[in-house]
């Protein structure tokens, strides 16, 4: 939680919309021309904007640190583990940790709601799921949280948390979030409602239809997009004729935020901001998170058909997992030696992680006849 | 015991269980204004604006919105205006409210009512005449309640916003205000499941709900006198089913008639047939026989059209004589 | 059509603009104080903002006239049928003639396309169809171009006029007009495609898929929202969070336009440049024509129940019948006589449809049967 | 002949039918790229960005926009990435296509494919697996095809393509790549309404489509070694129905089993018993059998509960060896 006193300033908004907007300008610029643009040169430059983490103390710094290293390791593990045959699909977000680590960190767990999309690894980390519960899920062990193994790997859910269980249909979650808030404003309750998905969720009519009811209610909620530019093979121009998601925000009088997604802290106070306005009645929000995903869509898809090892290997440089270390380095929060230190615990706790689920059961068959109703009425 | 149509008989019971419960809320088009049939007649002004909620004009976010708020400790009534404007909202409720309580191992529960007024025979043309029950009986998950009469209306009503899942609670149109009977004093409710023989004989089964039990019941009394003694079970409520009440009937009779509003092809009659078919196989004496709308777009406006797609009296005691007489 | 040389101008397309707004602020005036405000004085003064009728010669305008008070009397004979018994139902758009008639008559019958909603009489009389091809269909006859009977009244539909049938859901129609129009477009033809719906309708995901497609595609589509302020019982404010559904436009990127609806000439003329810019590869576009139903939503509708007569009477000294005829007399293109004597052959041309159509039979009941699937296929 | 998948076989009817008519065009999402399942590879190429058209994610939209070119001239094919995501396009399959001839008295038409995957046993679970068919079946106005054989796909999807209404048209996923078969050469079609008769026989009738056309052969083949002879009836079209086909192999074995993979309760399965129940009952030996995935989602992820799920060669043969013994 952001204390009032740490509330990023007008000219901290200023400064995170900035970036968001620069950030994305290189992207785009890379991806229309494909040609390989100083990518490194760039994200400093963005990472430059950022002069400060005011509103993160060092340590949690390292936490959240830790915490998309987490992420990412997960996430290997899980196309590793596709490709041994132990899991039939995997579906993950290697590239979005920072949009995803930054946005989750600044929402309260087990009071604020969070309606995750599938690739939000990061999300659930954050708000306190284990590298286990993720596994067990994955690896469709009846022991796992969100679903037992009846639903497809990375559909969160976890009632403790107020991680809201999720489907597969792009979009639906979106009209989910203004009922949730609007629950919570109606009892007077503090709580903000953050939903996320990606930018091909809002060719939706949900997106229009949940961004409209929440605008005319005001309500608590913040619309988070990771934008990373493909809905699997489609550019985001396929999906739209504006050039941000953020612009969509207009035709609801809302608020629409861009911000570097790759770079944590920018994430971070961006979030923190939109929290802190909805929590004071100022919602809703959209905030446009501008990321890519460094993986193709899923274990089924080839990302070469679609889009060039170029502008990949451009976003590589701009990883926001390297530009996190960087600046804890450069911050005097994160030593190399330190690093070296966590990555060895974070590679310990994953490799439990998955050694702990693949010896963990499946469910029974006749179990798949329970909880389609409650019992017994 | 007073006497209340079907709309009252709603009304009254969402009325009073939102004077019991807080946490009950009704959102829709024009419910402020107390909604196109009435339902929420006077409900603005005794529980205010955040418990009776005009929504926009779209009907995929009265049912996502609702979603929502059940998740979060709420218990909303979502009025579509009319059952044929449903269809934008059926991936919410399909694929959302009534998974949620499955997938998440029974962690997440949707208690949510969806009330809409459904079928035919008010002029009501393709688009406010339809039958949409076949669609929604057919999801796991949800419930789907289809009453005939004011007690049952209430008292299935009030049941229905108890319940821990999702229900799909159909007002026909065309009784909200054509029936008007005794309903039974204080808080009672109607379980949501047991079907109800309203008639009872020894001839010939009917199954039937909706308008068409109160045809079915005309029909039965015509062929009455011509010493044809019918059966008339009201099924209430097409999911859970009341398998138990079908087939003892079935059997008891050895001949049933399965009458319904919607269109005949993939109708949900076809699923009672069907639980007949295989579990009272032995005791049939006679083909189990269907009457339903024709196969066409439901329903066509001019009198005369509107009145041959229409089921009602006549032509079902057309089709009990022929099977009478089999 | 307008010819290019008659095309407004960009000062002309300003004076619209302006006009819009400022009918719209009074109704959105009269409305939220409830208050009697200068309503002829106010409607006196949008008129003046529209200096001349470039691209409509005097005849024309008369012509439009002629078929605004043919629509005006077709509709309120449909509610006393309705009301003698003689119709299960009406529907229909009184107040809205000169959004409708304006609209229609920027367009080229049978080679633009158009998809009307229900209160669209006045648009469907423009563009070709009789009075007595209204009433046969109003009273369900079998002769009744539309639907023969089968639709409720208004479901308007004549296929040589590239009138399309319309179905009571509201919204699905403005899924269409992208369609359309990408066919029109990919032939190469000039033709447009204006698609007609109220301010409701945009609360829809249809609405908003509907513009995201044609933006996306650059397609030549008129979104035409006939804003009256309500749907059923509920007030625009309750749809949206933004005053004008012109604003909706700017999420797609798209120009949004306002007219006062009421002003025929103010509607014709920026229908007509909006019509020719889609002809010229420019569309797709919104137009807002700000009018008022001075009739209840339906003859199942009593609308005391959520408007005041104040409000009524208000919008009724703006009647757009009334302010066409004070034009076309301050500018010579009608007297007092000639009115008089157009209003005495409305009335015997719609007389005579309605004797008509009540005189012509209904469908055949086995008549149901026929046109599900193509026949012997 | 060649031989070809079921995927091959859709992806060349396609192919053939857009070289041969300029007004045949297809959208959908990551259509240009070959599609999910590869359905319009190479088609970008072949036939430009203005014929193979990617739309945004919006699935309502996506059967919304090919109305409209249908009704302006075009012949469209609209894909839809997975039968569980057709739900928001529900409406203007429904009230827009289905009904635009019959509202119009025939003026409008609506000309147009929807192609989409459907059906489980691949690891999709809640909302990569469902049956959509009776929700479609029952909707008068729209044909729906669910062939099973490569032969019928091509054959099909070409019909469906000249077909004058509006055609769902169903793939099953697990078909794709599963089964490859000898197809005719040259510009065959498959018309869309008879039923096929895949294996004479005269103890037991089996009615099923898709991959449980496939199970039912295997299971008929392994009861034959027991000296049950099964007739297995590829149903292949659903909307417009073969009822001719149906019950004259009813009438002949007299003993029916409907196999379906969707759920139990208001399945298209349901439907096929309800005309048997009606139209053959003084034929039947036996009651009428319904063998069909559980009254659950459809369908549960971890294999153990996906192959609960499935009905199976060995579930089907374990049901006709109980019917035949009746
Ligand atoms: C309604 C619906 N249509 C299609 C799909 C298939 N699908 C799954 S993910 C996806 C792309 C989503 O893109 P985006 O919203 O940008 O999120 P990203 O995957 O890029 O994070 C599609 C088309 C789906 N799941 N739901
Ligand atoms: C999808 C859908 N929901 C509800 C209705 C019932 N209904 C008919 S007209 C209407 C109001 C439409 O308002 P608007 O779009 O502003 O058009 P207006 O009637 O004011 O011209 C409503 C709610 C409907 N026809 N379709
Ligand atoms: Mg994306
Ligand atoms: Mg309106």
């Amino acid at each position: 939680m952001v204390k009032a006193t740490e509330r990023p300033t007008k000219s901290r908004k200023a400064a995170a919309r900035g970036n968001g907007a620069k950030g994305r300008s290189d992207g785009a610029k890379a991806r229309s021309d494909g040609a390989k643009t100083g990518g490194a040169a760039q994200s400093n430059a963005a990472i430059a904007g950022v002069a400060s983490h005011i509103g993160l103390e060092n340590e949690r710094l390292a936490e959240l640190y830790r915490v998309m290293l987490t992420s990412r390791l997960v996430q290997d593990r899980m196309f590793v583990l596709q490709r041994q045959g132990r899991a039939a699909f995997a579906i993950t977000g290697q590239g979005h940790e920072a949009a995803q680590v930054g946005t989750a960190a600044a929402l309260k767990p087990g009071f604020d709601w969070v309606i995750p999309y599938y690739r939000d690894v990061g999300v659930c980390l954050t708000l306190g799921m284990t590298a286990r519960e993720i596994m067990l899920d994955f690896l469709a062990r009846a022991e796992g949280p969100c679903s037992g193994g009846r639903q497809m790997p990375t559909h969160w859910s976890k009632r403790e948390l107020n991680i809201v269980s999720g489907s597969s249909p792009v979009g639906t979650q979106i009209l989910h979030a203004p009922g949730i808030a609007w629950a919570s404003k109606i009892r007077g309750e503090k709580a903000v409602t953050a939903v996320f998905f990606g930018e091909g969720a809002t060719s939706t009519g949900e997106f229009h239809e949940g961004l409209n009811f929440a605008a005319i209610h005001k309500l608590p909620v913040i619309f988070v997009c990771e934008n990373n530019g493909y809905a699997i093979s489609e550019s985001s121009e396929k999906q739209m004729s504006v050039k941000h998601v953020a612009d969509r925000a207009k035709g609801y009088d809302i608020e629409g935020i861009m911000v570097d997604g790759n770079d944590l802290i920018a994430v971070y106070q961006t979030m923190a901001w939109l929290v802190e306005e909805c929590r004071n009645g100022r919602g809703p929000k959209l905030l446009e998170a501008k990321t890519y995903r460094i993986v193709p869509h899923s274990s089924d898809d080839d990302d070469r058909r679609y889009r060039s090892r170029e502008e990949l290997a451009d976003w590589m440089t701009r990883d926001p997992i390297d530009r996190t270390k960087k600046y804890l380095i450069d911050h005097g929060a994160l030593t190399e030696e330190q690093d070296a230190e966590v990555r060895e615990q974070v590679d310990v706790e994953v490799k439990e992680a998955v050694a702990y689920a693949l010896g963990a059961p499946m469910p029974e068959p006749e179990t798949a006849l329970l909880h389609v109703y409650a019992e017994g009425v | 015991m007073a006497e209340r149509s079907v709309i009252e008989a709603v009304r009254d019971g969402m009325s009073e269980m939102m004077a019991a419960d807080e946490r009950i809320f009704i959102l829709g088009e024009d419910v402020q204004q107390g909604g196109v049939f009435r339902a929420t007649e006077g409900f603005l002004d005794k529980f205010g604006p955040q418990r009776v909620v005009d929504t926009p004009l779209a009907e995929a976010s009265i049912v996502g919105v609702a979603i929502g708020a059940a998740l979060n400790g709420l218990l909303p009534i979502a009025e579509i205006q009319f059952a044929d404007f449903i269809h934008p909202a059926m991936d919410q409720i399909l694929s959302e409210a009534s998974r949620l309580r499955y997938r998440s191992v029974g962690t997440w529960t949707c208690p949510l009512v969806i009330r809409t007024p459904w079928g035919g025979g008010i002029h009501g043309a393709l688009y406010h005449s339809q039958s949409i029950e076949s669609i929604y009986a057919h999801i796991p998950g949800l419930k789907v309640v289809t009453p005939a009469f004011p007690e049952d209306y209430k008292g299935m009503i009030k049941s229905a916003i108890e319940d821990p899942d999702p229900v799909l609670f159909l007002e026909h149109k065309k009784l909200y205000r054509s029936i008007k009977t005794e309903i039974p004093e204080g808080d009672y409710r109607t379980p949501i499941g047991p079907a109800a023989v309203r008639r009872e004989g020894d001839d010939v089964t009917i199954f039937a709900y909706g308008l068409m039990l109160h045809e079915s019941l005309k029909a039965a009394e015509e062929v009455a006198g011509e010493g044809t003694n019918c059966e008339v079970v009201d099924l209430r409520c097409l999911r859970p089913l009341d398998k138990e009440t079908i087939l003892s009937s079935a059997k008891k009779t050895g001949k049933v008639l399965v009458v319904y509003e919607d269109n005949l092809t993939g109708g949900f009659g076809a699923e009672i047939v069907a639980i007949v078919a295989q579990e009272a196989f032995e005791y049939l004496d006679a083909p189990i026989m269907r009457l339903a709308g024709p196969d066409i777009p439901t329903m066509p406006y001019a009198p005369p059209l509107e009145h041959f797609y229409m089921p009602d009296a006549a032509k079902i005691a057309a089709a009990i004589r022929e099977l009478a007489a089999y």
